[in-house]
């Protein structure tokens, strides 16, 4: 790959950046192959389990909306910490991370949302209700879709990661929320079942296929961010490249040009 | 094919900015209008590119080519203050978007973009976003407008003012190019653009008489 | 709709937002790589990989 | 023609453009009204379609200002005045252009946010038809407010103002549509070819009055 070896060929002054694209080159295909086989793994084994007696067949939804819902916190979490980074540390990459993990934390949000609503309609009778656990989900999705926005809108980078960082850090009292808003509040949304202070409620049966889709789902998310932040780091690269072009372009031309067009520039 | 102005005047507001101004340009010629600060140097030149009203007077197009247009407007590039690209869109986007939009009038051809941006000396910097360009390439670049699609009149308001000695000369033999290939010029500015011996027409700036319904 | 239904409904939904999460970061990432091509190839380099800061 | 409808697209989706803002401000605006009203599905279910119509309305709004302020400050808006084609031509795809950069992702975002508000089926088809059809009209009647607010400053609240009075009968018959479609006595067709003529109408008053307004804006 050229920017590897573009990466290595001068020892002394490598920045983070640089390094980081090096040491995530070389890691992230084998977490993606590990992604691809815990996804195997996990497939198999949410449709090899029996159906609930209660739930019938929808219990499959689980497996996949229960994941989907933790990475969407678990997600957030990775960014506050980045916004932390950002702007306590000054650490490089944070921003780049920062920036990088709100589309994936979007994408995964939305499953959350949808599987939770086709998991709704059967047991409810509705696709949505506003309780408190489903509204607050719905707005880290807005919260999501605003820093996407934020970034898009502001073009200078630093600047962006900055006020983005603190926006951050402000929405970051929402994750509690959604995290005991089903202790506190009493709604139709399920009470958490498997982290629980005195051991998981739910059938090894079902937590074993549980547990392997999030450990997939993981795996994924952070799979996608490495890549994700690998994309950030040659974009950066890219604009500085081009200002450096902007830059220098034009220099050659001191001194008359001739008067035709076209001939004015060998 | 001549562009030919008789008795203009304009006004902004209450103010009559200009009075009685008449030109006459023919081919391969260039109208330099010289004039301190306020003197309507770009009032005279908004009103002959159709962008702001005219008091009394006529602008036309007569002779040749002339006829085949249906406005003075539709006959003329115009180079203003500012550079009408966008910020956002690669130079080559921006460019493409004015050779397509513009299109090209009777009697001449615009030229390929990236011969355009050569001829400004900035071939290289086709595929680079117009907002990382500095203020003197961005210039380049809006003359570079000028040449992907013909007209045969160009209006260009204080064209030079963000460039360097060289990127003047470059400048100046755009013009000249332009005028030789039958098309023909009117520019306001303070620097000699040195395009050799030219026609001046002096705005003198305006006495207050012109208010004096309400002095 | 049977609840089975429901239940390829939340699969393929979930999969779908995968898939184009996955083709996003893909694209992105070849789009990035070809514009430093371009750039490398109107021989732009970055400074630490010719001379140092 | 084609080329300025590209350009525009191009700008609405390359970074820092408007196509996605607006969507946002909808859904925002939707999801703020159950706090508002409480979360009585049944309640939500009768008074959804006219939020999202509202929701619609404001988000179409919003990005509005910017259609020929943008143009004006980088001085584009003096090329474009000074073709032989008709500005009136210009303003009609321009307004194409945003329509479909902010217009049409409200109309797709729609049933996403009536499933949210708890409609039946019937009664999301007609809120995303009726949007389809009505939506336009606001984007039409719209520029003519941003024609005659461009020189001014703060024109964007100034569009907002000026517009929505005159967008208030696309409101009618779109809330009044869907209604009649749910509702079983009251006829789906009349509101809705109304609402049809209306954004006719619109398609062609508003590019007038835009091209007529920015003539006399330039100075």
């Amino acid at each position: 790959m050229s920017e590897q070896s573009l990466a290595i060929r001068k020892f002394s002054d490598l920045a983070n950046p640089t390094r980081f694209l090096a040491l995530s080159g070389a890691v992230w295909p084998w977490m993606a192959a590990a992604t691809a086989l815990f996804f195997a793994v996990g497939l198999y084994l949410c449709f090899a389990t029996v159906g609930d007696y209660q739930q019938g067949e929808t219990v499959r939804i689980m497996y996949v909306h229960v994941p989907a819902a933790w990475l969407s916190m678990m997600c957030y979490s990775v960014m506050a910490l980045s916004a932390l980074g950002t702007l306590v540390w000054r650490h490089p990459l944070a921003d780049v991370s920062a920036k990088t993990a709100a589309p994936i934390g979007a994408c995964f949000t939305f499953i959350a949302l949808v599987t939770g609503s086709l998991w709704g309609k059967p047991m409810w009778g509705t696709w949505w209700v506003w309780d408190a656990r489903l509204t607050s989900v719905f707005v880290l999705f807005l919260m999501y879709l605003g820093l996407i926005a934020l970034n898009r809108a502001v073009d200078d980078p630093a600047r962006a990661a900055k006020v983005g960082a603190i926006l951050i850090l402000v929405g970051f009292v929402n994750i509690p929320i959604i995290k005991f808003s089903v202790d506190w509040w009493n709604t139709l949304h399920q009470p958490a079942s498997v982290i629980r202070l005195d051991g998981p409620a739910i059938d090894p049966e079902f937590l074993r296929p549980l547990l392997v889709m999030a450990i997939a789902f993981t795996l994924l998310f952070f799979t996608l961010h490495i890549v994700a932040m690998r994309n950030e780091i040659l974009r950066r690269r890219v604009s500085t490249l081009r200002r450096l072009a902007a830059r220098s372009a034009g220099r050659g031309t001191s001194g008359p040009v001739p008067a035709g067009v076209g001939e004015g520039h060998p | 094919m001549r562009l030919v102005a008789e008795g203009l005047s304009a006004r902004r507001g209450e103010d009559l900015i200009f009075r009685d101004v008449s030109f006459d340009i023919g081919v391969g010629e260039t109208l330099v209008v010289k004039g301190p600060n306020g003197s309507g140097k770009s009032t005279l030149l908004r009103v002959v590119a159709g962008l702001l009203p005219r008091e009394s007077g006529k602008i036309m197009l007569a002779g040749g080519e002339g006829q085949g247009f249906d406005t003075v407007a539709g006959a003329c590039h115009y180079l203003g203050h500012r550079n009408a690209m966008k910020r956002e869109l690669t130079v080559e986007e921006n460019l493409r978007f004015w050779k397509d939009f513009l299109g090209d009038s009777d009697g001449g051809a615009g030229v390929a973009i990236d011969e355009a941006a050569d001829a400004v000396g900035l071939g290289s910097i086709l595929h680079l976003p117009f907002g990382y360009l500095s203020a003197g390439q961005q210039r380049r670049m809006a003359m570079a407008k000028l040449l992907v699609a013909w007209r045969p009149v160009w209006i260009l308001d204080e064209p030079t003012a963000a460039l360097d000695a060289a990127a003047e000369a470059m400048f100046a033999g755009l013009v000249k190019g332009h005028l030789s290939r039958g098309g023909l010029a009117l520019a306001a500015t303070h620097q000699p653009l040195g395009l050799g011996a030219v026609n001046e027409l002096h705005m003198k700036g305006f006495a207050v008489d012109s208010a004096e319904a309400w002095a | 709709m049977t609840h089975l239904a429901y239940v390829a409904a939340a699969y393929a939904a979930a999969f779908l937002t995968v898939a184009g999460l996955v083709l996003w970061v893909w694209l992105d990432g070849r789009a990035r790589r070809r514009e430093l091509a371009i750039l490398e190839a109107a021989g732009i380099r970055r400074r630490s990989a010719g001379e140092a800061k | 023609m084609t080329a300025l409808l590209f350009r525009d697209l191009k700008l609405a989706v390359r970074a820092g453009g408007g196509a996605m803002i607006g969507v946002l401000f909808f859904m925002t605006v939707v999801a703020v009204i159950p706090f508002g009203v409480g979360p009585d599905l049944n309640l939500l279910a009768r008074i959804g379609p006219a939020i999202l119509w509202i929701g619609a309305l404001l988000a179409a709004l919003l990005g509005l200002d910017r259609l020929f302020q943008a143009e004006r400050e980088d001085g584009s808006l003096d090329l474009l005045l000074m073709q032989e084609t008709p500005l009136v031509l210009t303003v009609l795809v321009k307004c194409l252009a945003h329509w479909l950069a902010t217009g049409l992702p409200l109309v797709l975002a729609s049933p996403l946010l009536s499933l949210f508000m708890n409609m039946d089926a019937a009664a999301i088809g007609a809120t995303m038809l009726t949007l389809l059809v009505g939506t336009p009209a606001i984007t039409f009647i719209g520029a003519a407010g941003a024609a005659i607010a461009v020189a001014l400053p703060r024109g964007g609240l100034l569009v907002s103002i000026l517009v929505l009075p005159l967008a208030i009968p696309v409101l009618i018959f779109g809330v009044s549509a869907v209604y009649a479609a749910v509702q079983e006595p009251a006829p789906f067709l009349p509101p809705f070819l109304f609402l049809t003529a209306l954004t006719l109408v619109f398609a062609v008053i508003g590019p007038v009055a835009a091209a007529a307004a920015l003539r006399a804006s330039t100075d």
